[in-house]
């Protein structure tokens, strides 16, 4: 690990967390649940720590380990995706008329 | 080598996948296309990954895969949106584990620790363990598996600090000396203890504080991890989720008006024991009064709460609201940002209800129609119309934004009996001479106003 | 220069970019003209390349284009950013009572 | 091999201030502690680059450091807030100099240029090049040493695309065989003339546009800087300057109705000769009944245009205002997004002449606001309250947004004669029956106009 890439690593880590800040600041409470779930999701990405443990195969323990956290991380992504999908469906539902009259008012 | 910069870019596409996902969040019209963006990347980054040099056996990656994504895809299916918060705990277990797992299974393999990578490491199993703890207990009192009100015991707060302490003195032992297996597993136990007795002295309303905190540290250690192995979509993505959940405790202390270390280490609900009574009376009203007044009322508010959620009542709501509609009176929904057992709780029931998002107000929108307001209608809502938090300075919830329902010419409360709200304290609501309690689970009283308004 | 650098030098880029049009897109009209002004003031960061150029020598040819260029960036960075506090505070001189009345407007 | 760090160190800690300096433009409150963070920034940034290992003479540096700070800082306090948009320019041209002389000076010391550097110096000598040329001709345009309309000749449009052409091909020859020096400076030399010819047809109020774009440009190049040379801080302030042009010229052209291709090809402004007159007069007003008007209105609402900026008279609109204000009079400022030679040009002039900025509306606001006005007060605007942009289709500023004055009961307009707006089009709002024309300088009109308030 060279100091570059380290130095590196932390602009991303800046700039992450800026974007982090302004993005999820702007989130609206109505979407508030769906953001719990959503960044729960995302979280998953550690699963490709524990694809490679699963399969590099170093030894027995190692891969049992690895094969568990890719299941829990697994249910984890997909059931998140999938149940914010569910909730964000319900939302969209009802957008198109509302939203306009919505807009409409404003205007007015 | 070359599948090493495929990727490498894989992970940026992932990345940026993630960041427009996100950003999607930002308003109901985009949020579904900026979620499959974000599912999108998750592809990328796990197909990209696949490549990786040292995987030798796809077996058990696939079987891991196909198990995983059919229990997550079956719950995900099957659980009620009444249910969510004690999912989403789940959820935070479930991830929880995977990292803890991933740093065993990395420390075990003990080739070239480095004290910053065992710093990395060390974070991620700690934070992991705690969080599996943690989250185990929050789903438990979520799902009323455990009392939800807080379990404390004597001299607890001392001990939990000592608990940390000795878990943190053998954490920086290890930075020094990885190599030392016996105590590594002595902190990852020592971890999940301390996780148990964190959450047990917390009430279940305050979970989702909790469960936001330990999602945000868990964010933090994935990018830890990611400075680590020097994997940047880790840092991105541990980043994000970080402040997300950081935001979230955040925005709900300031909705409750109670600080961090209140939430934390108040054991807060339920346990007030030198309370005065209110004097006076709850005057109870009849289903057939209460149609009436709503049938004729010109402007209607409802407030829903917890106890919308336990009595899956936002169908029957929704069916109230839309009799009440058809005659030309103007029904608003009221929703208290921490109402409810989840932030948004409340706007994903009635979402799933079919009511329109335009027509739920936030606090400071409502608060000031509610003169110009014939009736309010509680469900199952208590604390958060608690007219104490507003008048009187020493009330446990002083200070707390509400929805100022006392305002209302008239106030209808639905509830099952003279149960208290999550705080464990009084409501004065309750007492006044324009307040009408009308017992009963929320559904079944609903169900007989929705009848009853129909013919009135 | 390594594929890793270039790599998170991507990274940084389009966080960057996320970050850019998150900030700008947020500035209101009202500081549109000062934003002009104070984008061109940092823009004179490349200021730090014409100080090696003009501190390396290299040869006389290089020193002099060298030294044209931090006259010019430090031209750049000094008046941007003097100017722009010259506008921000003739802005901000008036700020105390009126945005609280507009605050309190909002409110009641 | 310490300093380097430092160096890194110091950019790391520069990138971090630029953004939370710009991060605070977002409001004006924030703005000024925002822009002292991001010169605290540039000051890390400069010191941490005096480490470099490469530096050996710090003389010429010094000297350099000292003429740019006097004379940038003389400029920037003698510069009158009327020559805002001239001052663009010229710091614009000092900022393309410094890029493309180090890039030369690169260029010329000549060791190992691999095709990736090469490209990025190339974009950085051909966009600075470009950008110098330019925006000097932008700075003649507007500061009047120019003709301000079109500069064309025929034949224009093809020969710059066949120069522009010529001018990549010799680059991307360059990139393979970056050794070629003659050819090198003939590209210089090529792109220069385009950056003249480029913006030498197109109109003096469009030249924000322009200078915005080849910031945008110039912000890219140094961000392809920052990749060859692997510097992350200038890959970040190349970008957000790079997105701030960008955002801005968009801005502008949408406030416009028009395309950019409009903008940079179209050799707009002054040159529509087969225009019909319109029928009918001017009814020119005097000084007395227009104050009379004003001190009796309930509402008046101001349009400052360019003409403000040129007679210098944003403090005695202000006095005028007051005159109003004190009477009892409401007086709102409608500011257009391209009033004037710069977007919030017009904002900048009223801060200097201490007008709340409060009392500044934007087009919706005050538009919708324009019916319950009694008179409209136009001084030295005309494009922005042409009613054609709105009810002529044919019009070259058709669906261009308007200041809708002609919708507020009466309209007083100050300017100086029958001259035109850039757009070099008729205006049919001095010809209808509720406007006064009130002729002459707005400085001296409107110093008339506050005596006979004061009076009235
Ligand atoms: N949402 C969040 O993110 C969050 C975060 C942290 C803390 N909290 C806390 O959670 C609390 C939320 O307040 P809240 O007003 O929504 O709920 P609440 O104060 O907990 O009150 C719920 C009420 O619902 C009634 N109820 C329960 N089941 C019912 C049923 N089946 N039918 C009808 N009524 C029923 C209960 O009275 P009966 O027993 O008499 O029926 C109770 O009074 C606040 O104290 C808040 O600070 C929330
Ligand atoms: N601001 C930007 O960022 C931007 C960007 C791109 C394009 N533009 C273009 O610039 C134009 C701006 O419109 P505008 O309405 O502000 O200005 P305008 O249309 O250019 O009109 C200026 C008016 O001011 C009068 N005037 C000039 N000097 C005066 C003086 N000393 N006293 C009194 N009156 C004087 C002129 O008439 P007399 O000669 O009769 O006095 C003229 O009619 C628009 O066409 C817009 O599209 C602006």
């Amino acid at each position: 690990m060279s100091v570059e890439m380290l130095i590196s690593s932390l602009y991303v880590f800046a700039l992450a967390a800026f974007l982090g800040y302004q993005i999820i600041s702007r989130v609206p409470p109505l979407l508030h649940t769906p953001l719990m779930a959503a960044t729960n999701a995302i979280s998953g990405i550690s699963l490709v720590g524990s694809l490679v443990t699963a399969g590099a195969q170093h030894s027995t323990f190692s891969t049992i380990l690895g094969v568990i956290a890719v299941i829990s991380a697994t249910i984890n992504v997909v059931g998140g995706f999938m149940i914010t999908e569910r909730m964000l469906k319900m939302f969209q539902d009802k957008l198109p008329e509302k939203n306009d009259s919505k807009e409409k008012e404003k205007r007015s | 080598m070359e599948s090493k910069y495929l990727i490498e870019i894989a992970y940026v596409i992932a990345s940026i996948l993630f960041i427009f996902g996100l950003k999607g969040l930002s308003h109901p019209k985009s949020a579904r296309n900026g979620m499959n963006l974000a599912a999108m990347g998750m592809l990328v980054a796990v197909v990209g990954t696949l490549l990786h040099h040292e995987i030798v056996s796809y077996t058990w990656i696939i079987v891991g895969l196909l198990v995983g994504s059919l229990i997550g895809s079956v719950m995900a299916l099957k659980v009620s949106m009444n249910s969510l918060p004690q999912r989403q705990a789940l959820s935070l277990a479930f991830g929880a584990l995977a990292a803890t797992l991933v740093g065993i299974a990395e420390y075990s393999r003990g080739d070239q620790l480095g004290a910053f990578k065992m710093t990395a490491l060390g974070f991620e199993v700690l934070f992991g363990s705690l969080t599996i703890a943690g989250s185990v207990i929050a789903y438990a009192k979520l799902q009323e598996l455990l009392r939800g009100t807080p379990i404390t015991f004597k001299g607890q707060n001392i001990f939990n600090i000592a608990l940390f302490a000795v878990t943190i003195g053998i954490f920086i032992y290890l930075i020094f000396a990885p190599e030392n297996t016996i105590l590594f597993y002595v902190m990852v136990g020592l971890a999940f203890l301390f996780g148990l007795l964190m959450v047990l002295p917390i009430g279940a309303a305050d979970m989702p504080v909790v469960m936001s905190l330990m999602n945000s540290y868990a964010g933090l250690a994935s990018a830890a991890t990611g400075f680590a192995l020097n994997n940047n979509v880790l840092i991105i993505a541990g980043t994000l989720d970080g402040f997300s959940g950081f935001i979230l405790s955040i925005l709900m202390c300031k909705a409750m008006n109670r600080s961090m270390t209140n939430v934390l280490f108040g054991a807060f609900g339920g346990a007030s024991e030198e309370q005065q009574a209110i004097e006076g009376v709850q005057r109870e009203v009849g289903v057939e009064d209460v149609a009436v007044q709503l049938a004729y009322a010109r402007q209607v508010v409802i407030v829903p709460g917890y106890g919308l959620a336990t009595a899956q009542a936002q169908h029957t709501v929704r069916e109230l609201a839309e009799a009440l509609e058809h005659r030309g009176v103007i029904v608003k929904y009221a929703i208290h940002p921490v109402a409810g057992r989840m932030p948004g709780h409340m706007n994903v029931l009635l979402a799933e209800a079919n009511v329109p998002y335009s027509s739920l107000y936030e606090l400071e929108q409502i608060n000031s129609e509610m003169a110009a307001t014939d009736v309010s209608v509680v469900i199952g809502a208590n604390d958060v119309v608690n007219p104490d938090a507003r008048d009187n300075p020493k009330s446990p919830i002083a200070g707390m934004p509400i929805i100022e329902v006392d305002k209302s010419k008239q106030v209808i409360v639905l509830k099952r009996g003279k149960g208290k709200g999550f705080s464990g304290i009084e409501n004065p609501l309750f007492f006044k001479p324009n307040t009408g309690m009308l017992y009963g689970d929320a559904k079944a009283s609903l169900a007989k106003l929705v009848q009853a308004v129909q013919q009135a």
